[in-house]
């Protein structure tokens, strides 16, 4: 059922950006258009290529298969679509203006097609890897201090995470084995959940986003965010294996994910970071509805579609947010700023929002769990809905345009207002979920007691009550762990040190030596005594003669 | 090959060397010539003759036409074939080295090209003759012709130090042939023979026959200067000329050895003894450790390479408890003639290489060989491959007969002979790197230029590549080797299943 | 006890004799002379030792003849090198062995 | 076929024969030895691709020649030998190549090539040896042949790098033939066969064949370089680049491994060890060899050293592969010969090619070179990359059956090995790119070096950008047909009779 | 010549004596203990007629066992060489010329001793005597000649000095060869045995009392441009 076309389809997606790279990095700012080229191919086949279409190639790596079932394809058009916006924002003038940046992008998103195309676990890993190395340029592109420190701790995390997801692989593929299966998920967890935001492994996120200009943060935050979420949900389905402790375990960090990060999340100064901790408590939600499906088996398949949903919903309202901040940053048009209430009001999940719908569906999804875990969760979403608005209002606050700022070359909106529409029309193209009058209050309610507090928080601001809310600097529990692994680090590595030859001088006869000899030589001098070698004689040839004798008789 | 066969070659092995000895002395002005020429024929001669052994069989001529008892025989087996073609090689290269060596012009010089050459034709006939007999008291006649025709050569260098060795050797000699003579009279008065062949066949035993083997062995392991008795061997061969000293460490030494076996393995093997053939392993042992501690700790090059000739020897010592022993005594046997012959062709090598370097070094120091691996580079490999052959790596000789030794040793469960053999590759490792890491440091300044003629650089290559080829051609010295070999068994024993 | 045996027992005392001279005299004209004891002990000793039935064996004679003229070259050849040895180091004993410690232009 | 009885021996000469004349041709003929040098890198190319093909095809290579009688210098191609013969056949050619640009109108350049050759010969000769004796033989012919090398340089760190070097692989040397010795009077001759040559011999000799395994194990672990045998490795870094890179990536270590290989698969048998008990041992050893060497290799500021410890790391990879029973980490180790080869000794080439244009020696003076030399940073990045496994360098493809067959044969400990050395070679090599490539220059670059222009000479350049192709293409193409892991699953088949 | 430390340590002294003591009365016992036997007596008188001398003893050392004598007259030959090859010092040749009687002496003797030592060689045939004794006699000679003039031989040049030396050896090779390309080494052809073994015991003769004079006077006369 596979056409030919379509096999040629997927092979372009993941290669065409592969290909650009170069060529993008090397022809100047101009080479962003490339860029934008680089991400159509996967648009399109996210939209032409049938589902089940695999290709093969036996001869990569350890015999890769590239192919497109409903998850993927879902998945793969939010993805091309993140990265083409991003690419589009970046032409109008905001980022990538470095070589490496944009060798970055452009194979990072080729990494990022890759992961969500790939069937087989190494060419998985392979793509996942490719991915993740490279963004670290993209991390790293505005090169001050803030950025590599930020760089250095995001690869550390990514190391950690391949490190980790290689082991999981590995245990993985020996599904024979119980022992590994089991040992493999809760490797695979950890792993994708350091790229997914998983606390207390969350900090790369916030750092990360911090620093990144528009376009790669854009990337970082709408496309890459998914693929750990995609390793989730490909090497963590149920096979069988009992895994409801671990299912519960995510569900537990889940929760408390999303609640952290909109706790740290408030307290932010910086509007990207801040989207980075709402990145981390919405994939929170996400963890949630994946450990609901490990949890209770016959409800994957339902979860799988909503998880899913929920993903694609999630980033394009991230990458609409991350490209209306830019936007409002360069411009400082007021427009751009209201509009970010959009996509914001979508991730809270308020009614005739995309976010509502994805919400309700994993809601409707929950009450499989056990016990305790359905009510906490019913009373827990809620909940986190609430720290959403609060989220987002703080983001409203600190992204309001102060003074205008030059008007930029190009079109600002170019990506801006695609994104928005996205967002907007994200209900419909979801499908019309029905939404009960029971379900509007369940959805409005958080939203409205969220703005409550914020407008109280804002309202005492505006009377001076306080000036500047206490805050806590991106990476939180990051500060801590830094001091401790630079002092290991310290202690572990050499200070500098010179070749120069004179520095060691060439070790002399080792006195041992000495004393060796000058023994030999005492030795030898008795040996050599005429004397004794005379009677040495005597008494070889008598104890010869004598020897023989004896044995004659 | 019948004509092989027919020809005298026995006689003229020895009557060669001695006419040209004569000749030398006669033509003093021509004498490098003539002794050159004589020692090509000789050496000719002497490799035909291990042909002939190995295609024709052993060899035996009656020197008068009398034949044992009453007569003179002269006879080749294969051991005593490998000898002399041993005797043969590292004779020919020495003699062309030493051609080149005793420089014309100064006075010390011609006068010591002027005598080289008949004592050294002398020493070779002696040699020769030694190998050959078939009959224990003209193997006397040719101790002493050999001993002192040694020590007149080592006293040709005329340093004091030389003297003193010279001295103290002559004295050793003397002793060790006095020995022997006594021993071989009791057995004449027991057997009514000195034939080797009928002193094996006749009824050996009582007092008088242990005291005989007990004075001849003292006498010989004194002339080969085993362990504790080696005393006289270093200062001897490290301050007499060059080629001489490569002569007395590859081949004088042998001759007692040789004559030691012929009367354990050949004549009296009845009459050894558990003790005895312990003891002679052990002082071999001692031999080996020794000697490789003192050379490793040596400050004169040429003391080094004397004292490496002390641990050598030690190795062939073990063959008397690992074959003569022993049901299958053979793999030992091979393995001790192999380490031998590759001894003698590395160790001339050796000393020719040392003396090579010395003639441009400051002092006779190891250290005096700094940047020889940049000015002479080819005589420092040769070094090294003589090295190479006498710490027993492959594909040396060396490692052939160790190898075998090793082997015997493991297959009949005599432990503490295999840890020896490993000591003392070790040690020789150990010697040989002293003096190459010498030989490589890098002196400051342009690299010294080479001081020596050529050929006294390429007669050292040869010689060391003649112990490495010794190692690829095993097989065929093995084959010659069984010719009369006195125990049997295959080359490379398995231990029972 | 025939005259041959004391021959032969004479032979054996030179030997012991020169051995223990040999041994523990340092001059060098000492022990060559100590040398030619013991040789000369030997040579009565095979003397002694050849036939003891009827007429003599002629062949030991023979050796003994062949052996006293080695004897007599050796023993030239070592005073003239003990002559040689004295004049080198100023002492007619034997030099102590290890000359070891690097000196002079080498060879 | 009677040329099957010769191609071996061929092989062999190829490389010795230049060798040999090298050694006697005057420093100013460079042409000719040039010449020389190639002419033999191609022809033992050229022979090596007929000696795949032919075992591909199963044909029987054999040459023999009787040293002693039962003692015979064998030489055969198996699946195993071909592996290695092409690594080194290959890797010799490049290095030929960058040899001899680095050494450029430096004295000793004869003697240099002749033992250069010599070691090349030695490790084909003991990649090709048949039985247990020829191993032996070759292996201390290899031991001979680089000592010259690493003391080439004849300075007194040179001499003490030298001799500490050879007093290892003496000792190693004189236990292996102890060992070998030993094996050879229980079973007499020993020829290298596919799952064991000791036939009933366990059963009778148990107590014996566990104690020679250890002192196999130990002579070979010396040149392997397995903790706490591996003092010399470090040492031996005074060696001119060339020279460690091939010591690194394909002689001297390559061969301990190598012999670690065939021990354990065609003289004991895998079966044979496993049951004796012997290869859990080895396992522990080699990984705690793994770990060692990475968290040493972070210690070290000279880059070269760290390169080192590096390979005292990486290697034990193969040592690992070997002694986990089971197919799939038996690929990880057999196809961690070659990659670890290519990799290493492209970084190596980096290495040296830094010290050549910019002199830089250690890591801390590395900052910005990147931009000075962006071609050889690349090729240094994928090297280092593979090391730490990031696919899709060749590095990735040995961790991956490693592990996999580690899981499969119950081994979990050792994914947590394999982890904990990406870990830490992601610390040691990772800062080195992050400085290279982001931080700015500590001063000017010495521009009044000699052959500071642009970027490394050709000679020195293209080499390394060669091995960096293959090292990528290695894991790249890995399943595809004739790549090495597809060879290396070709030995494990013959090997455990699939 | 005999000082105190011309002597080993008592204790080495004492162990000496008592293993020197033991070996011979070992070798004693050994003697004892030996069995009658007859040797080779009976072997030698059978072959008597074919040796081409009367003497036994003579007939051993030049035609059964001639092998031996041959080395051994090379042996004499070595030592010559060997002790030229010292280049001992002169001895003093200041000494004041020799006295009246002394002269006398060596003008009555010299001829005499020549005459008995052919008479000597003559008779070794059947009788006591031979090579050696003649030999002997000669350097008898030899050293009156030298305590007289300071050397045996008038001015002799130095190579025809050393080809006496060597005339010794040389025959005795020759012959030897010779008999080697009809037969066997030293195999001497029918009936000419005896005037063989007298012409090589006349060459042999004069080589001896060569070599004795010269090993008494110690050094080699060179011409005295090379004198060192």
């Amino acid at each position: 059922m596979t056409a030919p076309l379509d096999q040629l389809l997927l092979g372009v997606t993941v290669a065409t950006p592969l290909l650009l790279a170069l060529p993008a990095a090397r022809s100047g700012t101009g080479g962003r258009w490339l860029l934008v080229l680089a991400a159509l191919p996967a648009f399109i086949s996210s939209l032409l290529v049938a589902d089940g279409t695999t290709l093969d190639l036996p001869w990569l790596l350890l015999g890769a298969q590239l192919g497109l079932d409903g998850a993927g394809r879902i998945l793969l058009f939010a993805s091309a679509a993140v990265w083409l916006a991003a690419a589009l924002h970046a032409v109008t003038g905001d980022g990538l203006r470095g070589v490496g940046a944009r060798a970055g992008f452009a194979l990072a998103m080729a990494g990022n097609f890759g992961v969500v195309l790939a069937q087989d676990p190494a060419g998985f890993f392979a793509w996942y890897a490719l991915m993740s190395f490279a963004a670290y340029l993209l991390v790293v592109e505005a090169g001050d201090a803030a950025a590599w420190r930020a760089g250095r701790v995001y690869l550390a995390l990514v190391v950690l995470g391949e490190v980790l997801i290689l082991s999981g692989l590995l245990a993985a593929v020996q599904a024979g084995e119980a022992h590994a299966a089991s040992a493999a998920r809760w490797l695979l967890w950890i792993g994708f959940g350091i790229k997914a935001g998983l606390v207390p492994l969350h900090f790369g996120l916030p750092l990360a986003y911090g620093v990144a200009p528009t376009a790669g943060g854009t990337a970082l935050a709408g496309a890459m965010v998914n693929a750990g979420l995609l390793g989730w949900l490909r090497f963590l389905a149920p096979d069988g294996a009992p895994a409801e402790t671990l299912g519960l375990a995510m569900i537990a960090l889940g929760l408390a994910g999303a609640f952290y990060g909109a706790g740290v999340g408030v307290l932010q100064s910086s509007a990207k970071a801040l989207l980075g901790y709402s990145s981390v408590s919405q994939m929170g939600l996400l963890a949630i509805g994946v450990g609901a499906g490990v949890a209770v088996p016959d409800a994957w398949p339902f979860l799988l579609v909503v998880v899913t949903l929920y993903a694609a919903h999630h980033a394009f309202a991230k990458a609409a947010l991350f490209v209306g901040l830019g936007v409002v940053e360069r411009t400082g048009s007021r427009a751009a700023w209201l509009a970010l209430a959009l996509p914001a009001v979508a991730l809270v999940g308020l009614p005739l929002t995309s976010g509502a719908v994805v919400k309700s569906a994993l809601k409707a999804a929950l009450p499989v769990l056990p016990a305790p875990w359905s009510e906490a969760l019913a009373l827990g979403l809620p909940l986190a809905a609430v720290g959403t608005t609060l989220l987002m209002a703080r983001l409203l606050f600190l992204a309001a345009p102060r003074g205008a700022a030059a008007s930029p070359a190009g079109l600002p909106w170019a990506a801006y207002a695609p994104l928005l529409l996205a967002v907007g029309l994200g209900p419909w193209w979801i499908g019309p979920v029905p939404l009960p009058p029971a379900s509007w209050l369940a959805a409005l309610w958080p939203g409205l007691a969220g703005a409550a507090i914020a407008g109280a928080a804002f309202a005492a601001w505006r009377q001076r009550r306080w000036r500047t809310g206490p805050t806590v600097s991106p990476g939180d529990v990051l500060v801590p762990l830094e001091r401790i692994a630079s002092r290991v680090w310290r202690h572990l590595t050499p200070a500098p040190e010179s070749h120069h030859p004179a520095d060691r001088a060439p070790a002399a006869v080792p006195p041992p030596a000495r004393q060796l000899a000058a023994l030999l030589a005492r030795g030898e001098r008795g040996l050599t005594r005429w004397e004794s070698v005379g009677i040495a004689v005597v008494l070889l040839s008598l104890a010869v003669a004598a020897a023989s004798a004896l044995r004659g008789h | 090959m019948p004509l092989l066969a027919e020809l005298p070659l026995l006689p003229w092995t020895v009557t060669l060397p001695l006419g040209g000895a004569a000749l030398s002395f006669v033509l003093r002005a021509r004498a490098p010539a003539v002794g050159l020429a004589a020692g090509v024929a000789t050496a000719a001669v002497g490799l035909l003759l291990a042909l002939q052994v190995a295609t024709a069989g052993l060899q035996r001529h009656a020197v008068g036409g009398w034949g044992a008892p009453l007569g003179i025989d002269l006879a080749a087996d294969g051991l005593s074939a490998l000898m002399v073609a041993m005797t043969s090689v590292v004779g020919l290269w020495v003699s062309l080295y030493a051609g080149a060596y005793f420089g014309a012009g100064n006075q010390d010089g011609e006068h010591q090209r002027a005598y080289f050459w008949p004592l050294w034709l002398l020493l070779w006939t002696a040699l020769n003759a030694l190998f050959l007999a078939a009959d224990s008291f003209n193997a006397y006649v040719t101790l002493e012709l050999l001993g002192l025709s040694a020590v007149a050569l080592v006293a040709l260098a005329a340093t004091p130090a030389a003297l003193g060795g010279a001295m103290r050797y002559l004295l050793v000699g003397l002793l060790g042939s006095l020995l022997y003579l006594l021993g071989v009279g009791l057995l004449y008065a027991l057997a009514g023979t000195v034939d080797f062949r009928l002193l094996a066949a006749a009824p050996l035993a009582g007092p008088a026959t242990a005291v005989a083997l007990g004075v001849i062995t003292a006498g010989l392991v004194l002339k080969t200067a085993l362990f504790p008795f080696h005393f006289w061997l270093p200062p001897a061969h490290a301050s007499a000329p060059a080629p001489v000293s490569a002569v007395l460490s590859a081949l004088v030494v042998k001759a007692s050895f040789y004559l030691l076996l012929r009367f354990w393995f050949w004549v009296l093997p009845e009459a050894a003894t558990p003790v005895t053939l312990n003891l002679l392993g052990l002082l071999g042992a001692l031999a080996v450790l020794w000697g490789g501690l003192r050379a490793l700790t040596a400050e004169r090059l040429k003391l080094l390479v004397a004292y490496s000739t002390v641990a050598q020897l030690g190795y062939l010592f073990l063959v008397f408890p690992l074959a003569l022993g022993e049901a299958d005594g053979f793999t030992a046997w091979g393995g001790m003639t192999l380490l031998l012959l590759a001894h003698a062709t590395a160790k001339a090598g050796m000393f020719l290489s040392a003396g090579a370097i010395l003639k441009g070094a400051a002092h006779d120091g190891v250290s005096g060989i700094d940047g020889a691996a940049q000015a002479m580079p080819v005589t420092t490999f040769a070094f090294a491959l003589a090295g190479v052959s006498l710490i027993g790596l492959p594909p040396t000789g060396g490692f052939a007969g160790k190898w075998l030794l090793l082997n015997a040793a493991l297959a009949t469960g005599q432990w503490g002979w295999a840890a020896v053999l490993l000591a003392g590759s070790l040690l020789a490792a150990a010697y040989t790197v002293r003096v190459l890491t010498h030989a490589f440091t890098r002196l400051p300044g342009e690299p010294p230029a080479c001081v020596v003629p050529g050929r006294l650089e390429w007669t050292a290559v040869a010689l060391a590549v003649t112990a490495l080829a010794l190692g690829l051609a095993a097989g065929e010295v093995l084959e010659l080797l069984r010719v009369g070999a006195p125990v049997v068994g295959p080359v490379l024993l398995e231990q029972a299943r | 006890m025939s005259p041959l045996l004391t021959y032969g027992i004479a032979g054996a005392g030179l030997i012991a004799i020169g051995l223990y001279a040999l041994i523990v005299r340092r001059h060098l004209l000492r022990k060559i002379i100590a040398l030619n004891v013991i040789g000369n002990g030997v040579f009565l000793t095979l003397v002694a030792a050849a036939p003891r039935l009827g007429a003599p064996d002629p062949v030991p004679h023979a050796m003994v003849l062949t052996g006293i003229v080695v004897a007599v070259s050796a023993t030239a050849f070592a005073l003239a090198l003990a002559v040689r040895v004295r004049d080198a180091t100023g002492a007619a004993a034997l030099p102590p062995p290890d000359g070891d410690g690097a000196s002079g232009p080498g060879h | 076929m009677s040329v099957d009885a010769w191609l071996p021996a061929l092989i062999v000469l190829s490389s010795l024969l230049p060798g040999l004349l090298i050694f006697f041709l005057d420093e100013e003929r460079h042409a000719l030895r040039t010449a020389l040098n190639l002419a033999g890198a191609v022809l033992k190319t050229g022979l090596v691709g007929w000696l795949i093909w032919g075992v591909f095809h199963d044909h029987a290579f054999e040459s023999r020649m009787s040293l002693v009688p039962g003692l015979d210098l064998v030489l055969a191609a198996d699946a195993l030998s071909v592996l290695f013969v092409a690594l080194s056949t290959v890797l010799w050619l490049v290095t030929t190549l960058y040899a001899i640009g680095y050494l450029e109108g430096s004295p000793h350049r004869s003697r240099f090539f002749g033992f250069f050759s010599l070691c090349v010969s030695a490790t084909v000769g003991l990649a090709l040896a048949g039985n247990l004796v020829t191993f032996l033989i070759f292996y201390e012919l290899l031991t001979l042949a680089t000592f010259p090398l690493v003391a080439h340089r004849g300075t007194p760190d040179a001499m003490r790098g030298a001799k500490v070097y050879l007093a290892y692989t003496v000792t190693g040397g004189a236990v292996l033939l102890f060992a070998v010795a030993w094996l050879s009077a229980l079973a007499g001759p020993v020829e290298f066969t596919a799952g064991g040559a000791l036939g009933d011999l366990a059963q009778t000799h148990p107590a014996e064949l566990t104690a020679i395994f250890a002192l196999l194990i130990a002579g070979l672990g010396v040149k392997a370089a397995l903790v706490p045998l591996h003092g010399w490795l470090p040492q031996a870094m005074v060696a001119p680049a060339p020279v460690s890179a091939l010591l690194h990536a394909v002689a001297v270590v390559k061969a301990g491994a190598f012999g670690i290989v065939r021990v354990v698969y065609d003289v004991y048998g895998v079966t044979l060890a496993a049951d004796l008990g012997v290869l859990q041992p080895l396992a522990l050893l080699a990984a705690f060899t793994v770990v060692y060497g990475s968290v040493r290799a972070l210690a070290q500021d000279g880059l070269k050293k760290r390169l080192a410890y590096s390979t005292v790391s990486q290697v034990s990879y193969i040592a690992l592969g070997t002694a986990i029973f089971g197919p799939v980490a038996s690929i990880g180790g057999i196809v961690h010969l070659v990659h670890q080869g290519v990799m290493k000794i492209t970084l190596f080439f980096c290495a040296g090619n830094l010290a050549e244009t910019l002199g830089i020696h250690n890591v801390s003076e590395m900052r910005g070179c990147a931009r000075r030399m962006p071609l050889t940073m690349v090729a240094f990045t994928v090297g280092a990359l593979g090391m730490i496994g990031v696919p899709p360098v060749a590095g990735f493809v040995t961790k991956w059956y490693l592990g996999a067959g580690a899981v499969a044969a119950g081994a979990d400990w050792v994914l947590v090995v394999l982890a904990m050395s990406s870990l830490l070679n992601a610390a040691y090599f990772l800062p080195i790119l992050y400085a290279a490539w982001f931080r700015e220059p500590v001063g000017p670059w010495p521009e009044e070096h000699p052959r500071g222009r642009f970027e490394a000479p050709l000679m020195l350049l293209v080499p390394a950008l060669v091995t960096a192709v293959l090292s990528v293409a290695a894991g790249l193409l890995a399943a595809a047909p004739f790549s090495p892991l597809d060879w290396a699953k070709l030995i494990a088949e013959r090997e455990y009779g699939l | 010549m005999s000082s105190p430390e011309d002597n080993a340590p008592v204790l080495l002294r004492g162990i000496a004596a008592l293993l020197a003591a033991a070996l011979g009365v070992a070798i004693a016992g050994a003697l004892t203990a030996l069995p009658p036997s007859s040797g080779l007596r009976d072997a030698v008188t059978g072959q008597m007629p074919a040796s081409g001398v009367a003497h036994p003893v003579t007939a051993v050392l030049l035609n059964f066992r001639g092998y031996d004598t041959l080395l051994e007259v090379a042996v004499l030959l070595l030592a010559l060489i060997a002790t030229w090859s010292l280049r001992l010092a002169r001895p003093p040749a200041g000494r004041d010329r020799p006295g009246l009687v002394l002269q006398a002496l060596v003008r009555l003797l010299v001829p005499l001793f020549i005459v008995l030592a052919g008479y000597l060689l003559w008779l070794g045939a059947h009788a006591p005597g031979g090579a050696f004794q003649a030999g002997a006699l000669l350097a008898g000679a030899g050293v009156l000649l030298t305590l007289a003039e300071g050397r045996p031989l008038g001015p002799l040049a130095p190579a025809a000095l050393r080809g006496l030396a060597v005339l010794g050896v040389a025959v005795f090779l020759a012959v030897a060869l010779l008999a080697l390309g009809g037969g066997r080494l030293l195999e001497y052809p029918r009936g000419q045995a005896g005037l063989l073994i007298l012409l090589i015991e006349a060459a042999s003769t004069v080589s001896i009392g060569l070599a004795l004079a010269y090993l008494f006077r110690g050094d080699e006369p060179v011409p005295p441009e090379r004198r060192p």
